[in-house]
């Protein structure tokens, strides 16, 4: 039942104004209350997943607030983009979680930062902002400054600030004066009953750093890629070329097909350490440090090829707006197919095996289900989605860069576990090695700079890559004077973590950090957990705040 | 008087070598591993510098958190001295089996109270599956002591150690059994669930800093020499002259740790209810073997 | 006293304030067999109770502020902190962001005011991510074993050529006679 | 079990691979983006690295008083990328492949390169360093090199005058 673009197109032309941005990317006008049916039929009826919600205060162009709903349509090639405008005196606008639960966080988030009121949505609170911002500033509109915001806020303590509001809702403060091996500050509330977990609370967000109003104000067009790379230090890379292609495609430049191949080469190392990487932390969180040695041993060469084409082993900085700033000579290509044949005869050997071992079978088979309705439900992405029978991959289905000369296959299981994720990415290391092989044998002559980079003000374009974790969307709105107006980029953990709450429940406490790893939101850190025992300590529970609070040191 | 001046000997050289017999196991971890290792001594360097350390206590402390990791430390050295070393001669009495389990009990019950008092939340979680854990492997250490004073018809631990000479199945089979009881014990990878450090940050030992943390480090360690001790003079014929039962005990020492070693690096952690499930499997098996060694089959 | 006691066995507790991870695995990095650092007595410890040294990465976000005090003050007394990536030593990229304090400089500062904490020994290692070899460089400084190479150059400009009409008209006679030294001579 | 005794064969088959880094130098590749150290023969204080530097590690202060203006490199900012090193008309500023560069004090991780600035002729207030000016002239046709050495205002003023004169 493939239904054509054609087709597509037309039925969404009833509900407002289609405008083509670029080759096969709709933006479509659409009146306030008809934003639930637009958004139900693209999600549920044509295939399509939602992706992405984005906010922008556009009272200074056009006077008003604008809310974007991004979503993709795999089977067609196709990104579709439902625009919303907002009128800034009431800030009000039908919510869609109701219809996709996905959402959820998308809209909390413009909430927090535009304060715009999605009607009956279940739990409008803050999601990112830290819990002591004042109410009622909203960091990113654009009568909000950069320098005010940051002496202002800093004058009240966060920490007496915390434990007041701690009091208020009655919150449990983290238990223990300590801060547990915190390799990278998620926070998970495990309510357990015994060893069984019964729910699990998410509160996260601590390594929200505002990028979007640092991006906005202070940095240039050719500056934001060294911004974009830092937002996550494993695949920095791909929203570096998220952003370079959000704004070539808003700009109309054409990328020289050399430039492009290198862009693909880089995605694919970064996507090969970063699955190694991944592999490791959970031999590691099962206890079986041994294969957390060996994989990371066999990174290490990956990362040295790294260092060797772009000058650093992890923060490649390789991407301008329109092309590459380093060349690939020769001797790397040759190089690299040294390194690629030397790390596939060691993987070959040692990775399955560790994956045949008992211990590792019996901690990670059926745990942390997610079948294939949830995360339709939750429009997860990338090697999760995969994992749950769910065939979506940007490389394959909105093709960009260089993947449209290369042919490999996209791996999907439908158990829905943890051992089939790590088989899904198990095979995806296999592909990326022999995509970049194929990549490196035909990359083309020419030069690596688009000649001429010229980006008109007020353009609109989508950036689109399949970071190691899932797909990376980037939007982007060109501004005056070589800054950009706006831009919201999306990293995949924001899909993937909500579905851990539901992989989490009923599951035995000691699989919860081999859960929690095995969606990879960034570096998973799962000593970060707070344990709460619900039956056990309904008295002590009164017990533990006071205890908490008066504890000093 | 040399008797009480050769068993204080035994004692003062255990309590040297157990760290190194530590470092020993960490060296070959790593180069397990393809890494170049820490230097031997190192597990003497971190127990110097924990002892050098102050140790930081909550408010709501309990006296049993304060005291426990000194009555645990007194335990094992007593459980030491019940058991020939480097020389033959110890301060075996009559009985002396039912003292070792209750020291042995006794100091795992404390490790896991004084976590619990000390009113953290790992600690609780941590310390809960230690009692569970160790519940059921001081039942097997029971049963297995048992059977070697049953092959034996004797309680005391001076008759019971060449326990070999009567090629028995039932002696050979308790033998066995004892090594992997031992392996359980000594919190190896598989096991070492009270203490995991990546789901519940060393559960037992989270809330101990400083200096009552070395102790409880250095008594796991002399617990690890107890068990290996009594393993090799199991075998260890005491037709041996008198001068060369040193040397061999501690070749067989550092050969033991040495397998437990390469074991150890090649197992992932069980889930605590699989482990519960693979000792509970032990039972019935030692039952068998109890009542074979009866009738010295 | 208090680094002479870590020279042979130091316990380092790792805490992420908010950074993007890419200096968090350098860190880890440091264990695997490549640079394994272990046989320097380095090890990676799970709670700040038992560790001697704090390895700080990311720029303390506004979120992990009270989190990162507290696990700072659980760590007993002679204690060291290794400030690892561009974002820790001074902030980054993130300097001027409103969710950011701005890496250990003002983190200091907020303790120095608000806490009266002595400051302990620190050790800065910038890098973005810094390399492994670097992080390790950075603990032999601490340890004093090395000593370091990045000193402070001030170079101020001593004679400057007087500026005159006819030397502007004809500045390339004024070039070639005077070779390229002279001219940006300096301390 | 085959399984274990498999990876141990392949462990013990790559061997102990740890380098003995401090005390043996480690190899560096050609390309690789180390501290950006500013050369200060070739250094003119014009401000272009400031303006690219993406984290503004680089930055330009100028002391009136003392009409000086110092360019000021902080490695706790600086994120290695190498865009001062495209900006750099002198090549003055370069990546060295230096990446040893931990210190005990945020104080040593800077570099400063003051420069002299020279003062306009009319108005007198310090306007571009000296050898901005120098390194200027060479490309100004040599009957509009006059001009330089007056600060922008004056400049504007003086050249306005001379176009009315034309048209007249």
């Amino acid at each position: 039942m493939h239904i054509s673009t054609t087709k597509i197109l037309d039925s969404l032309s009833k509900y407002g104004k289609i405008e083509k941005v670029h080759e096969n990317t709709y933006f479509v006008e659409v009146s306030a209350d008809k934003v639930r049916e637009v958004s139900e039929i693209l999600h549920w009826k044509l295939g399509g997943h939602f992706s992405v919600t984005v906010g922008s205060d556009e009272r200074p162009i056009n006077g008003y607030f604008k809310v974007y709903h991004v979503f993709l349509m795999d089977k067609q090639k196709l990104s579709i983009i439902v625009h919303v405008k907002v009128n800034p005196v009431v800030p009000k606008l039908p919510s869609i979680t109701p219809i996709i639960p996905g959402a959820n966080w998308h809209e909390r988030e413009v909430h927090d930062f535009f304060g715009i009121f999605f009607e009956d949505h279940p739990n409008l609170e803050r999601l990112i902002l830290p819990y002591d911002w004042p109410k009622g500033v909203y960091p990113l509109r654009k009568d909000v400054s950069i320098r005010g915001l940051r002496s202002k806020l800093l004058k009240n303590n966060a920490e007496s600030e915390g434990k007041r509001k701690a009091e208020e809702e009655g919150y449990i403060v983290p238990i223990g004066p300590y801060h547990p091996a915190l390799h990278e500050p998620e926070y998970f509330e495990l309510y357990v009953d015994g060893e069984k977990i019964v729910d699990a609370k998410y509160k996260g967000f601590h390594v929200h750093r505002g990028i979007e109003k640092v991006a906005e104000e202070k940095l240039t067009i050719n500056q934001i890629p060294f911004i974009a790379e830092r937002i996550c230090g494993i695949c920095g890379y791909t929203h570096n070329v998220a952003y370079c292609q959000a704004v070539e495609n808003a700009a109309g430049i054409e990328v020289p097909l050399r430039a492009k191949y290198i862009r693909s080469i880089l995605l694919e190392i970064e996507r090969i350490h970063s699955h190694l990487l991944w592999f490791g932390v959970l031999f590691h969180l099962l206890g079986f440090d041994t294969g957390f040695m060996m994989t990371w041993l066999i990174r290490e060469k990956i990362m040295d090829l790294a260092e060797v084409l772009t000058g650093n082993r992890k923060n490649y900085g390789l991407n301008l707006v329109g092309g590459v700033r380093r060349d690939i000579n020769s001797e790397k290509i040759e190089f690299s197919l040294k390194t690629l044949n030397y790390v596939e005869t060691k993987l070959r050997s040692v990775l399955d095996k560790m994956l045949k071992l008992k211990e590792v079978i019996s901690r990670t088979k059926n745990i942390g289900l997610l079948n294939r309705n949830e995360a339709k439900k939750l429009s997860v992405v990338g090697p999760v989605a995969r994992a749950s029978g769910i065939d979506t991959d940007v490389r394959k289905h909105h093709p960009y860069a260089a993947y449209s000369e290369v042919e490999f296959k996209v791996p999907v299981y439908d158990e829905g576990d943890v051992y089939s994720r790590a088989l899904v990415r198990y095979d995806e290391v296999f592909e990326s090695i022999n995509i970049l092989k194929q990549l490196l044998k035909n990359i083309p002559k020419g030069n690596i700079m688009a000649d001429e980079v010229k980006i008109p003000e007020y353009r609109k374009g989508l950036g689109l890559t399949e970071a190691p974790r899932g797909e990376n969307v980037h939007l982007v709105i060109t501004g005056r004077d070589n800054k950009i107006y706006r831009w919201r980029p999306r990293a995949p953990s924001y899909n993937n973590i909500p579905s851990t709450l539901i992989m989490l429940k009923g599951e035995n406490l000691a699989d919860a950090p081999a859960i929690i790893a095995s969606i990879d939101p960034c570096f998973s850190c799962t000593d970060h957990l707070v344990i709460i025992d619900i039956k056990r300590n309904i008295k002590r529970r009164i017990r533990l705040k006071e205890l908490a609070r008066r504890r000093q040191c | 008087m040399l008797y009480l001046v050769t068993v204080f000997a035994n004692i003062v050289a255990l309590l040297a070598i157990a760290p190194i017999i530590d470092g020993i196991e960490r060296k070959v971890k790593a180069k397990l591993q393809c890494r170049k290792g820490p230097p031997i001594l190192q597990t003497w360097y971190d127990l110097i510098k924990l002892f050098k350390r102050p140790s930081i206590v909550t408010e709501e402390y309990s006296i049993v958190y304060i005291i426990s990791p000194y009555i645990i430390f007194a335990n094992m050295l007593f459980a030491l001295a019940l058991v020939p070393s480097f020389t033959r001669i110890s301060l075996s009495f009559f009985g002396d089996i039912i003292v070792l389990t209750y020291l042995i009990t006794s100091s795992s019950i404390l490790l896991a109270i004084g976590s619990i008092s000390s009113g953290n939340v790992f600690a609780a979680i941590g310390a809960s599956r230690e009692l569970s854990l160790t519940t059921l492997s001081k039942l097997l250490m029971a049963l297995t002591l048992a059977i070697f004073a049953v092959l034996k018809r004797s309680l005391m631990l001076e008759t019971l150690f060449p326990i070999i000479p009567p090629y028995t199945l039932s002696a050979i089979a308790s033998i066995i059994l004892f090594a992997i009881i031992a392996y359980i014990e000594s919190y190896k990878l598989p096991f070492d669930i009270p203490e995991a450090e990546p789901e519940i940050i060393d559960g037992i030992l989270v809330e101990y800093s400083g200096k009552s943390l070395g102790i409880l480090k250095y008594s796991m360690y002399l617990k690890r020499i107890l068990f290996f001790t009594i393993i090799v003079y199991l075998i260890l014929p005491r037709e041996i002259p008198m001068l060369l039962t040193p040397v061999l005990y501690l070749i067989s020492l550092i050969a033991l740790s040495v397998t437990y070693v390469c074991i150890e690096t090649y197992c992932g952690r069980l889930r605590i209810d699989q482990a519960l499930k693979f000792t509970k499997t032990l039972v019935p098996i030692l039952l068998v073997v109890l009542i074979i060694a009866y009738f010295n089959y | 006293m208090s680094i002479k006691l870590f020279m042979k066995s130091l316990w380092v507790f790792h805490l992420n304030s908010g950074s993007c991870n890419g200096c968090d695995i350098e860190v880890l990095n440091v264990f695997t067999p490549y640079h394994d650092v272990e046989r320097l007595g380095i090890k990676l410890v799970a709670s700040p109770r038992h560790a001697d040294v704090i390895v700080f990465t990311g720029p303390i976000t506004r979120e992990t502020l009270p989190k990162a005090i507290k696990a700072f003050t659980a760590i007993p007394e002679p204690k060291a902190v290794v400030a690892v990536g561009s974002c820790a030593c001074g902030g980054g990229i993130w300097y001027d962001s409103y969710a950011v304090i701005g890496g250990i400089e003002a983190f200091y500062k907020i303790l120095r005011e608000e806490y009266k904490v002595k400051i302990p020994p620190t050790v800065y290692v910038p890098g973005c991510p810094p390399k492994p070899e670097a992080i390790i460089y950075g603990i032999a400084v601490l340890r004093g074993i090395l000593r370091q190479k990045q000193r402070r150059t001030y170079f101020t400009e001593k004679e400057v050529p007087e500026l005159t009409k006819d030397l502007i008209i004809n500045i390339e006679k004024y070039m070639e006679s005077k070779s390229r030294k002279e001219i940006y001579n300096g301390e | 079990m085959s399984a274990r005794l498999h990876i141990l064969k392949e462990a013990l088959r790559t061997g102990v691979v740890t380098k003995k880094y401090p005390y043996e130098p480690v190899k560096v590749p050609e390309g690789f983006r180390g501290k950006p150290s500013i050369d200060v023969e070739k250094c003119i204080g014009c401000g272009a690295c400031v303006n690219v530097c993406p984290p503004n590690a680089l930055s330009a202060e100028i002391d009136l008083n003392k009409s000086v203006k110092r360019i000021i490199l902080f490695l706790g900012k600086c994120i290695f990328c190498g865009r001062c090193q495209d900006a750099c008309p002198t090549e003055a500023i370069k990546l060295t492949r230096e990446f040893e560069l931990s210190t005990l004090t945020t104080n040593d991780l800077y570099q400063v390169v003051e420069l002299k600035m020279a003062k306009c002729e009319i108005c007198g207030k310090p306007y571009a360093t000296i050898r901005q000016v120098l390194f200027t002239a060479k490309s100004v046709p040599k009957d509009q090199r006059p001009l330089l050495l007056l600060c922008s205002e004056c400049r504007s003023k003086v050249s306005a005058k001379y176009i009315s004169y034309a048209r007249w």
